[in-house]
């Protein structure tokens, strides 16, 4: 299981973490992979801090505990940063995501973190400007296959296509293909 | 009935012959017999609406006799008799010759 | 040919239930179940299924109707979960008992109290007795596999008995993964038509359900149930073969994952399995000699296959996921103990709970016990010596 | 519409050699609901009286397809057959129109069965529902139940030295069920049996949900001669205890108005359940009865004359 790709989403409830995740473990299984999307469950509503996870590999996935150790955590929330504990269970070389207007060394102060790479989009802000709503979590997509492109950016596309071709207006449909590619182009790296 | 052992019986209590209780005889419950009076019956039949067990035989449309094998001898149907027809009466078993 | 689909737990029951299209669902929601019957609404909604589907005031009413309508000679289906499973636990049993071949996808939930919502297996262990087969699935792939499964075994003219199929709360049931579901075409032909031999809407062969069945009939209807679960092994399997054709994916009783010269051998059943297979991967490749029995079938209860699959070990583990208050250990752990019993084996057998209240069990839990496994083998261990598995001490 | 000469030319659907007791007028409504509604007619009853004695394995009194699930969930029981009889119709498996009717006594109905029966009502069912309502769990041995009535000695409350048997008024089962809004709501009872044949024979007619509220007289639980079953049944409508009517989406019919209103008195003398109430010291409960029984009439008569309005 060592190619296994492990990944942690953390949100907030609304922010669309698990629609995400899920949305990820279609791409990826679009692509002759296998793959895990689940949330936490809790009696969380609307604002609460949740996580998602996924798993992705070229193997048939057999696990079924929870991600203690993933390689890469999405953050689509900054204000998650000092309340969640983000950076549990990630490794030396993993990878920090995060929607926010910051630039990624002041996350790094922020979390007092060493080692991992550190990335910022505001993906926030693209999605205001292309769907016209401050929901996230489609840009992030982008920006997380920029950053390890363990899935070409069009099975995300694709993916994203499926999901809104049905009951979404064409605008919401395209607003969102137009975040995922802006956030692949803006997504900054320290 | 012989009691069957559980390979000669439907599975899931189902009963597929429908109203065999026909077959239980439940006229030995009765301390008191309705006594029918042919001549005096007027067919209202009022009794036979009113019977519990079934027990008002009927033929065409007109009473003909009581089913004894199930009569328990309650009684309605003498109640239920017109009092000036009066063509049921109740009559102690014991006083009755069979 | 195979479709490749992305669901969870819960879509990949209703997609199974979409291709089945029974005549009757019935219906009450209850988390984690409700996904599914949401999914399922939706293929009505949509007309891509014929199905009536009765939308009831309970889980009570849910089961009560389910009745009813297998009465009537439907075929019917219908999910729940924990405190739901309960609610209709008195009819779960009349269910069995009148020979009424439901399929119901039961989502395991710890049963209250406290109340919570996460997955452990108390809820369809309380209902081991009631009579319904029931089969335990591992992932998504496994709860579509099992309910086009039960759908043939609960109709097998032998067996005739409700089946539970049942999946991790959550763990399974939200957890999206990949799975090969059969075309339509190939799923409507398992299925096949299904035509009860009674029914209340034979108005003119009227028969009597459910009668009121005393000391003088009801212990043969009892016998004849027993009977009806002994000859589900023979159709569980010969469905298990017949669907691997089908699909090229066999089932049996249980699954004996490497089991074969495994010197400690884990039991367990659900997606607990999964995780189980990572580590005796895992230790193999250590060159430690440890398998996996995973449990399919809990009624009937698979003695042969155990028998079997612990024919080398020299100690074993049994995990249980609910707990038999007052019992030398939970559930499972007591069954294995019996299926044992008179056969020679002399393995030591050791009950670890886990897992409760949708407590994770990790890969490494797992191999923990595989390292106690060790240190147990040849010693005499007590039947009411019960180990805890991630309970802080 | 059918009275007893022209039920006699149908079916008799219920056999002798059922176990009730002699004098049963739940067994006499049996008769009279099935005469009324044939043989292509599915029946669910309760766990109670009716379906204990006609259902003694290997025996059935039914000659129509019967069934007993439980005690508290004939409507959602019924609910599903009716629900499969939609499905195979939808599917061409069948065509020929088949009756729906679950029942239960006072117990199954007015109590533990009233979640399954409001479910049923509210979903719309094409069934019709009949409580055959004797006042108090029989089948068990006479206790009371939410439709026994405030004064009556039963086994849960007997008529004792400081407690003068049940406390409370019965629930209003007829009035909720009129608040489901549903097509037909009736209260009828055997003793008028061409008022309740009518009665069936309209709510299986009517496309929907509809529910039939039966007074049965019981002789043992009652505590009077079994002859007079009918006779106890006319007296609670002569009284205005029991009052006849009906309701089609939404206006009332009162379909019996005794030209001499009997006080309750009449009804509850010669039943041992009420012998108590005769003593000085109890007086004063039938007296509050009467003048619960007289309010509930004059307001069913406004009710009739502003519903027909």
């Amino acid at each position: 299981m060592a190619d296994m790709l492990e990944i942690r989403w953390h949100g907030r409830g609304g922010q669309g973490a698990k629609t995400a995740s899920l949305l990820l473990a279609e791409a990826a299984a679009m692509e002759g992979k296998y793959s895990q999307g689940f949330p936490d469950y809790g009696p969380e509503r609307m604002g609460a801090p949740m996580r998602g996870f996924n798993r992705i590999s070229e193997e048939p996935i057999r696990l079924h505990c929870a991600i203690y150790s993933p390689k890469i955590v999405v953050v689509l929330d900054d204000t998650l940063i000092s309340t969640a504990d983000i950076a549990s269970g990630l490794p030396d070389d993993g990878i920090i995501i995060v929607n926010t207007l910051k630039k990624p060394a002041e996350i790094r102060a922020e979390l007092g973190l060493e080692g991992r790479m550190i990335y910022t989009v505001n993906a926030t802000g693209i999605a205001i400007d292309e769907i016209g709503r401050p929901i996230p979590n489609s840009p992030m997509l982008g920006a997380l296959v920029k950053v390890s492109p363990f899935l070409p950016l069009e099975s995300v596309i694709e993916q994203i296509k499926k999901k809104f071709s049905h009951g979404f207006r064409p605008e919401v449909l395209e607003g969102n293909v137009r975040a995922i590619n802006r956030a692949y182009e803006e997504v900054t790296s320290e | 009935m012989r009691e069957k052992s559980w390979r000669e019986i439907p599975i899931g209590g189902m009963i597929e012959d429908a109203g065999n209780a026909d077959t239980y005889e439940t006229g030995s419950w009765r301390t008191y017999r309705p006594i029918w009076d042919a001549e005096k019956c007027i067919h209202c039949l009022a009794c036979w609406i009113a019977c519990p067990d079934s027990a008002i035989q009927l033929k065409d449309g007109k009473m003909v006799g009581i089913d004894y094998s199930h009569c328990k001898g309650c009684g309605i149907c003498a109640f239920e008799c017109p009092d000036k027809i009066a063509a049921l009466e109740m009559k102690l078993e014991t006083e009755v010759n069979d | 040919m195979a479709r490749r689909l992305t669901l969870s737990g819960n879509d990949a029951a209703a997609e199974a239930m979409r291709q089945i299209d029974p005549d009757v669902v019935t219906c009450f929601p209850i988390t984690p179940q409700t996904e599914l019957m949401h999914k399922f609404a939706e293929f009505v909604a949509d007309g891509e299924v014929k199905a009536e589907m009765v939308l009831v005031e309970s889980e009570h009413s849910a089961m009560s109707a389910a009745v009813g309508a297998a009465s009537a000679g439907a075929r019917v289906m219908t999910a729940t979960a924990a405190n739901g499973l309960a609610l209709m636990w008195e009819i779960v049993y009349i269910a069995a008992s009148n020979r009424l071949p439901i399929v119901m996808p039961v989502v395991n939930r710890a049963l209250s109290g406290p109340i919570n919502i996460h997955c452990d297996h108390s809820d369809t262990m309380g209902c081991r007795d009631t009579g319904w087969i029931q089969l335990y699935s591992e992932n998504a792939q496994e709860v579509y596999d099992n309910v086009l499964q039960a759908i043939r075994i609960a109709e097998n003219p032998d067996v005739l008995l409700p089946v539970m199929v049942t999946f991790d709360g959550f763990i399974i049931s939200h957890t999206v993964e990949v799975l090969d579901a059969l075309e339509d075409k190939d799923a409507r032909g398992w299925i096949g038509d299904y035509k009860s031999t009674y029914s209340l809407l034979n108005t003119d062969e009227p028969a009597t359900f459910g009668p009121l069945d005393l000391q003088d009939y009801y212990f043969e209807h009892k016998r004849q149930q027993i009977e009806g679960m002994n000859n589900a092994t023979a159709v569980i399997k010969s469905v298990g073969e017949a669907y691997g054709k089908l699909s090229g994916r066999a089932y049996g009783m249980t699954e004996n994952y490497k089991t074969d010269d495994a010197d400690y051998v884990v039991i367990a059943l659900g997606s607990t399995c999964g995780t189980a297979k990572v580590v005796v991967d895992e230790m193999r490749a250590e060159g430690k000699r440890v398998g996996l029995l995973k449990l399919r079938s809990f009624r009937p209860f698979p003695h042969a296959e155990i028998v079997a699959g612990l024919a080398s070990a020299k100690a074993v583990a049994v995990l249980d996921r609910s707990v038999s208050f007052g019992a030398p250990g939970g559930p499972v752990h007591k069954e294995i103990l019996a299926a044992l019993n008179g056969t020679g084996h002399t393995t030591s057998i050791v009950n670890y709970l886990y897992g409760l209240g949708g407590r994770d069990i990790s890969t490494t839990h797992i191999r923990t016990v595989f390292e106690e496994l060790e240190t147990v083998a040849g010693k005499s261990i007590p039947a009411d010596e019960v180990r805890f598995i991630g309970l802080r001490g | 519409m059918p009275a007893p000469k022209q039920l006699a030319e149908r079916e008799d659907l219920m056999s002798g050699g059922h176990r009730a007791c002699a004098g049963c007028l739940p067994m006499t409504a049996m008769r009279q609901m099935l005469l009324t509604a044939g043989k292509d007619t599915v029946v669910g009853c309760a766990t109670g009286c009716v379906e204990v004695v006609t259902t003694i394995y290997p025996y059935t009194a039914w000659k129509t397809p019967f069934i007993h699930n439980a005690f508290e969930n004939s409507a959602a029981t019924i609910s599903g057959a009716e629900a499969a009889y939609v499905s195979l119709k939808k599917q061409g498996k069948i065509d020929k129109k088949i009756n729906f009717v679950a029942m239960g006594g006072d117990g199954g109905t007015y109590d533990i069965g009233i979640q399954a029966l409001s479910g049923a009502m509210e979903r719309g069912h094409n069934m019709l529902y009949i409580c055959y309502d004797n006042q108090a769990y029989m089948n068990t041995g006479i206790q009371r139940s939410g439709g026994t009535p405030k004064g009556t000695a039963t086994s849960t409350t007997p008529a004792g030295k400081v407690i003068p048997g049940k406390t409370q008024f019965p629930k209003p089962l007829t009035e909720i069920m009129i608040a489901h809004d549903i097509p037909y709501v009736a209260q009828a009872t055997p003793g008028y049996p061409k008022d309740f044949s009518d009665k069936v024979e309209k709510a299986l007619a009517i496309d929907g949900p509809a529910f039939i509220n039966v007074l049965t007289p019981c002789t043992r639980g009652w505590r009077y001669p079994p002859e007079q079953s009918m006779e106890y049944a006319r007296l609670a409508v002569n009284t205005c205890f029991w009052p006849l009517f009906e309701v089609e989406y939404g206006v009332i019919k009162i379909n019996r108005k005794p030209k001499n209103i009997l006080p309750v008195s009449k009804w509850f003398e010669g039943q041992g359940r009420f012998r108590h109430l005769f003593k000085e010291e109890n007086k004063g409960i039938i007296d509050e009865i009467q003048a619960e029984v007289d309010r509930k009439w004059t307001l069913l008569l406004k009710r009739e004359e502003m519903t027909q309005a």
